[in-house]
């Protein structure tokens, strides 16, 4: 299972992805669109910290099917949010 | 909120109760006469323990799968009647209002949607899936055999609020769809929206667990040598339509939840006002919506595969093709949703784009077409009902699809849009498609489950009944979309319109003689059972796995679990002779207990929607409470399976 | 009302419509004709066709089987690309100057207003024969969908929205134009009715409007606003500048309000 | 009762795994349909408050941290109970429900706030969408609590065995994944309003 040392640096690196962006925010020492950048950047990164230290997502051995669901659902999710926000803005431009 | 709310009975009150039409009232009658008849009935026989120990508590997949057919069946009454009042009244509502009121016409309208969709074939769909998959692939039961149970009750919650909106109350006049605006409490203050959302949402959540449910079971249950190449349509076409479940669902939970925080919480998700965004509504609805016809039609898909191969006597043709024309089919289900509201006003590119998404879809759909087409060519087919429906299925079918495509195409869809073309294009892909798939499959499977054959005549005069019944009801349809006949009409001034009404109510009529055809085929059959009884368990000469063992199946399945070679394995140990499965195994197997767990989850859900629906808060919270102490309590219990020994006589279905 | 009246909206959608309609046709018949054929053919009792049970695959059909679909959505694909970007229902028709109509969505009828001509009417609408129609579509209450079927096209109406629609009639006549999307009790019958006339007769129609005593204003629209089935034909001889523009923003407006009271245009 | 043989136990367990990742799955989809919906709605205010006239940085710092530090804490459980230490085990879950009812105190303290200043979920769409989002996941977070402190009896009953440590490592992963979701709300929702 999951060692000792896989937690604390998955720990360690998520403390890191979390202090980054909100130092960013409080310090401002970024241009908006900068921090947002960052924002954007170390969420997607932790996201997958967490998923490969804690949730055991991994590209081979007995957990490859959490792979590959996970995935498949991240194209689902995709499809939607992206269509989503493609077609209601599309709309909204239109209507308004 | 106006409404006068109390603590105790929230908005319930004496007006609740139907005496505001004569229609409602006798509608109401029935369903108490209904209700109140099987619970005298079940006395007078004495069966409440029976009933109780085999059926209602029972975790076994075979008699789940079994409750959901008998629910879809009960639920398919109300749908159809539902379906011939609509027909009368739009073949006599020429410049008058017909014998409904409006306000009536359009529950009905409403009912009949919800009900055929999420409480005929969506129960109908998943007692096929439970009673055959894990025979089909060898195994000795789902994965999850109290979820399972869960899942039903939770089902069966949903079709009981939307029975129950029918004497207590009102249900909803927004159609199956539920569009806001006019969803919203603006518009329709009352219950019967929220009578609607929540027993859709119930049973949703009993749907999600289903797809997981069979999903698990497919990939992880499968008997030896079982590939995935190798496994039967049917169970592919299952795996297609849970995968489809797990993701689809939640567009519908997020859809109705928000509806429902707008109606009781005073939000502002699809509210005209305040920042309220309806469009997105329609854009989380058919996120839902357009999967979910296909999580409908695959496993129908998967029936006429199995027919089409059995009663040709031959393999089944383009085997690869079909299982990568499922999952083609089941992925691009979720890229063209928008096809549902090309004339909300997007721009040309994204309508376009869509529009094109969805043609795409013609063309694995055609591919299975033609797969089933070459499976008869060179086959030594049996006209046997099931093989009747496959037929008929193939002849009509592709004239829906067509109007399927025709609608895909926006320009095209800006003028028949919402008109009866469009009623007549998913009617053409749903009974001929869905409803023939499964019936198909009763007719295919009914002598595995029960021992007995179904009688060949009453089968045969039913499809007729309801191939040419179709055909008068629905065809007249498309011309009336054409000539600008709007859906959901409850009158009308254009006296062209009526003849072809007329026609579709003598359809409709027809149809009922279909259903009546079921009814007595399934009457004589019982009268005839020792005749019509199957003692192989192989009258079909079948192909897969489910009927190497006897009909009907003892508790555990299979004596010992088969060993599989092949594609068609049955068929191929047949063939070879050698034998699936070695003798019973000497230690005994393990079965998981009966357990209460199902039906107090589902009262506990019928509580929180009726508390939910009425505003009775205290009942609503008591419902919830009761269900996760059920949960807990369970998963402190760890005595859940019992021993059984194959071989001995225990008792079987 | 006869709906013989065409416009070139109507005949282009009905033109593809056809023409789609054909080419499907071409694989469809087929399909259906060859599944009956073969189920006859290969019938177990007395059928004639050779048994093969283990004959299960065939490179050229199923290149076949897949290419023929393909080529079709191609085909309708590049249809579907062009005819939708060509019949964009905001696209201006060609020819004179459009038209302005504005169509608002009342329970359970359709208020219009000419911006430019300064009336307004309620459940009738009529325009010059051959002379391009620009309507802006908006609702007041639960969703609608405008359409006039014999001129073709149809597109939602919503609160707080604007959508747009193009049509054009080419012959004189009356046809009738509703709401196609359930929207309550009176749906049945909101209907309108959609007179395309010589210029002359319009001028004349015009003049009928105006010469009555009505204006729209908050208090005739708030009456207006009152829920009614088969409301009759009623003409507003004056409406207030941007009554239409003011009413869509109202639904986006800064109050914390329910919609449903009716001041008109206020802000 | 019949003890059942340790690997049909570990392939049940294993079977139960998959199936709750694929809730998982499943309700990631919801999220982010959730996430969508905020996005849409973002600028529907209907002349309510914005975020960044709600919002409190030292608030969200410390939601987050206590979540952070308790997604350690239910690791150390996990690990804790694979080892066979019982106390350590109790321990530490002892310390993440305490971590997340803290979590949950703000969340709670926060809302309620907004709804006192005439700012609830009712005023605008944007503020439908912010608490339905927030709410959900608050949510979540409580169905955690309570799925935890059923372990911490469990165990205490049954000790550890087999059984328990693949209902704990499920819990696991449900929390973890509740951290996910919660890095997209402050990256998402409050992060942005601050600048
Ligand atoms: C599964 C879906 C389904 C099915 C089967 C049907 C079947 C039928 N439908 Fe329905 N219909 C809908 C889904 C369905 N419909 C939906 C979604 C709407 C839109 C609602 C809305 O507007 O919101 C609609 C709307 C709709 C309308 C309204 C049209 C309008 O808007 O103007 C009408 C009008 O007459 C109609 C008629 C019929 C008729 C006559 C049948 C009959 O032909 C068929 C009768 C079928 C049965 C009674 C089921 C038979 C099942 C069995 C026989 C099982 C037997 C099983 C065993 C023996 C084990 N339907
Ligand atoms: C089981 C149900 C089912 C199925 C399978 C389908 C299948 C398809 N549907 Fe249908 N549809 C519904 C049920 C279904 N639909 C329902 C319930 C609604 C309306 C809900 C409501 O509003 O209430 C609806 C509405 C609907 C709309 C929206 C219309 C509108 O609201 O204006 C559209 C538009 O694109 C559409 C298109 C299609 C297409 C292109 C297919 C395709 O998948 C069809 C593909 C099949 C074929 C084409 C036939 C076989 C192919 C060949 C033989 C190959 C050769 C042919 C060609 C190349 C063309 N459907
Ligand atoms: Cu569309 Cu605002
Ligand atoms: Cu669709």
């Amino acid at each position: 299972m999951r060692e000792m040392r896989t937690i604390l640096t998955g720990f360690a690196l998520a403390v890191i992805l979390t202090v980054l962006p909100f130092v960013a925010v409080i310090g401002q020492w970024l241009p908006r669109e900068g921090t947002l950048w960052l924002i954007a950047i170390t969420a997607v990164v932790q996201i997958t910290v967490h998923l490969y230290f804690f949730l055991g997502v991994e590209i081979t051995g007995k957990h490859r099917e959490r792979l590959s669901s996970l995935l498949f659902a991240c194209v689902l999710i995709f499809i939607m949010v992206g269509g989503t926000l493609w077609v209601m803005g599309n709309l909204y431009w239109r209507m308004m | 909120m106006t409404e006068n709310v109390s603590l105790l009975f929230g908005r319930l009150g004496p007006d609740a109760l139907p005496f505001y039409s004569w229609v409602a009232f006798s509608g109401a009658l029935v369903t108490l006469a209904g209700g109140l008849g099987f619970l005298i009935l079940v006395t007078w026989l004495g069966q409440w323990r029976a009933l109780w120990t085999g059926w209602l508590t029972s975790v076994d997949h075979k008699r789940i799968g079994i409750m959901y057919i008998v629910l879809a069946l009960i639920m398919l009454v109300r749908g159809f009647v539902d379906a011939i009042m609509m027909r009368l009244q739009q073949a006599m509502a020429l410049n008058s209002d017909g014998y409904l009121p409006p306000e009536h016409f359009e529950q009905i309208f409403s009912s009949h949607g919800t009900i055929m969709i999420f409480f005929m074939a969506m129960p109908f769909m998943t007692g096929l899936l439970n009673y055959i998959i894990p025979l089909q692939i060898g195994s000795r039961d789902v994965a999850f055999p109290v979820l399972n149970a869960i899942s039903f009750w939770l089902t069966a919650a949903g079709a009981g609020l939307m029975l129950i909106s029918l004497v207590i109350g009102r249900f909803s006049t927004a159609g199956w769809t539920g569009y806001p605006p006019y969803s919203g409490v603006e518009f329709t203050p009352g219950v019967g929206v929220d009578y609607w959302i929540w027993s859709i949402l119930i049973s949703g959540v009993g749907t999600t667990m289903t797809g997981i449910n069979f999903i698990v079971t497919i990939l992880r249950k499968r008997a030896p040598g079982m590939l995935l190449m190798r496994m039967p349509m049917f169970t592919w076409t299952g795996l297609c339509s849970s995968v489809l479940i797990i993701f689809a669902f939640p567009a519908l939970t997020v859809s109705t939840v928000m509806l429902a925080l707008d109606r009781t919480l005073g939000m502002h998700f699809f509210t005209n006002d305040s920042g309220g965004n309806m469009m997105n509504y329609m854009n989380l609805f058919w996120i839902w919506g357009h999967p979910e016809v296909y999580i409908l039609v695959l496993p129908a898909f998967g029936i006429f595969s199995e027919v089409v191969a059995t009663f040709s006597s031959k393999r089944l043709f383009g085997y690869p093709s079909l299982v990568y024309a499922t999952t083609v089919i089941a992925i691009l289900s979720f890229t063209v949703w928008l096809h549902h509201f090309f004339t909300m006003g997007a721009g040309a590119n994204v309508n376009a784009i869509f529009g094109i998404a969805t043609m795409v879809i013609a063309v694995p759909t055609g591919v299975k077409v033609f797969d089933w087409l070459f499976t008869m060519f060179r086959g030594r087919i049996r006209f046997e009902p099931p093989m009747k429906f496959t037929i008929g299925f193939m002849c009509l079918f592709v004239i829906g699809g067509m109007s399927g495509v025709l609608l895909a195409i926006p320009p095209i869809n800006y003028s028949t849009h919402n008109t009866t073309f469009l009623v007549a294009h998913f009617h053409n892909m749903i009974i001929p498609g869905v409803l023939f798939g499964y019936l198909a499959g009763y007719m295919y499977w009914f002598p595995k489950a029960f021992g007995f054959q179904l009688d060949r005549k009453w089968g045969s005069r039913s499809f007729w009944f309801w191939l040419v019944g179709f055909l008068l009801a629905f065809m007249p349809l498309y011309a009336l979309g054409l000539m600008g006949m709007p859906r959901r009409m409850e009158t009308y001034g254009n006296p062209e319109w009526q003849p072809l009404l007329i026609v579709a109510f003598i359809g409709a009529c027809l149809i009922l003689l279909g259903i009546v055809s079921l009814v007595m085929q399934l009457w004589v059959s019982i009268k005839q059972r020792d005749a019509l009884k199957d003692t192989t368990g192989d009258p079909w000469d079948g192909r897969t796995l489910e009927w190497s063992i006897p009909s009907p199946p003892p508790v555990w399945n299979f004596d010992s679990v088969p060993v599989v070679t092949a594609r068609d394995a049955f068929h191929e140990s047949k063939i070879t002779g050698v034998v699936l499965s070695v003798a019973p195994e000497e230690e005994p197997l393990l079965i998981p207990r009966n357990s209460t767990v199902g039906p107090i989850i589902g009262a506990a859900g019928f509580c929180v929607g009726f508390g939910a629906v009425w505003f009775i808060w205290w009942l609503m919270f008591a419902g919830l409470a009761l269900a996760i102490a059920a949960i807990i309590g369970r998963s402190f219990f760890d005595d859940t399976e019992v021993e059984v020994f194959p071989g001995e006589g225990a008792e079987s279905i | 009302m006869k709906q013989v009246v065409t416009g070139p909206i109507a005949e282009a959608e009905n033109a593809l419509m056809w023409q789609a309609f054909s080419l499907m046709l071409v694989v469809v018949v087929p399909v259906i004709l060859l599944t009956l054929f073969v189920a006859w053919r290969y019938r177990a009792a007395g059928g004639q066709g050779a048994y093969k049970p283990d004959w299960d695959r065939s490179r050229i059909i199923e290149i076949t089987v897949w290419g023929i679909p393909i080529v079709m959505i191609g085909i309708l694909a590049t249809w579907v690309w062009d005819r939708t970007h060509a019949l964009d229902p905001y696209k201006q028709l060609p020819g004179a100057e459009p038209l302005r109509i504005e169509a608002i969505a009342l329970d359970w009828k359709w208020l219009f207003i000419y911006p430019d001509l300064n009336i307004a009417t309620v459940n009738q609408v009529a325009f010059p024969v051959e002379q391009p129609l620009s309507f802006r579509i908006t609702s007041e209450v639960a969703m609608n969908s405008f359409m006039i079927p014999a001129l073709g096209g149809q597109i939602y109406a919503m609160a707080g929205m604007e959508t747009q629609l193009n049509l054009q009639a080419n012959e004189i006549g009356a046809m009738q134009g509703r709401n196609m999307q359930f929207s309550g009790d009176g749906f049945s019958d909101q209907t309108f009715e959609a007179l395309s006339m010589s210029q002359i007769d319009f001028e004349a129609w015009v003049n009928k409007v105006r010469s009555g005593d009505s204006a729209l204003d908050q208090a005739s629209f708030a009456e207006l606003s009152k829920p009614s089935i088969d409301a009759p034909i009623a003409y507003f001889s004056t409406v207030p500048q941007d009554f239409f523009s003011r009413r869509v923003a109202h639904f986006m407006g800064m109050e914390h309000e329910h919609a449903g009271h009716s001041d008109g245009g206020d802000k | 009762m019949i003890a059942a043989s340790d690997k049909v136990e570990e392939q049940i367990d294993e079977e139960t795994e998959f199936g709750f990742w694929l809730y998982l799955m499943s309700d990631a989809v919801l999220f982010s349909l959730l996430f969508g919906t905020f996005a849409v709605m973002s600028s529907n205010l209907a002349g309510g408050p914005g975020g960044s006239a709600l919002f409190d940085m030292k608030n969200l710092a410390t939601q987050t941290a206590l979540l952070l530090v308790s997604s350690l804490t239910i690791a150390l459980a996990h690990h804790a109970a694979h080892t066979g230490h019982l106390a350590r085990t109790l321990g530490w879950l002892v310390v993440t429900c305490l971590l997340g009812a803290g979590f949950l105190g703000l969340e709670i303290k926060e809302l309620s706030g907004f709804v006192a200043q005439d700012a609830g979920p009712g005023r605008s769409g944007y503020l439908s969408a912010f608490f339905t989002l927030v709410g959900t996941h608050g949510l979540h977070v409580t169905a955690g609590l309570i799925w935890a402190m059923t372990l911490i009896a469990q165990f205490l009953i049954k000790g550890i065995g087999l059984r328990m440590t693949s209902r704990l490592y499920r819990l696991t992963l449900f929390w973890h994944f509740l951290d996910i979701v919660w890095i997209g709300v402050f990256s998402l929702v409050y992060l942005p309003e601050f600048l």
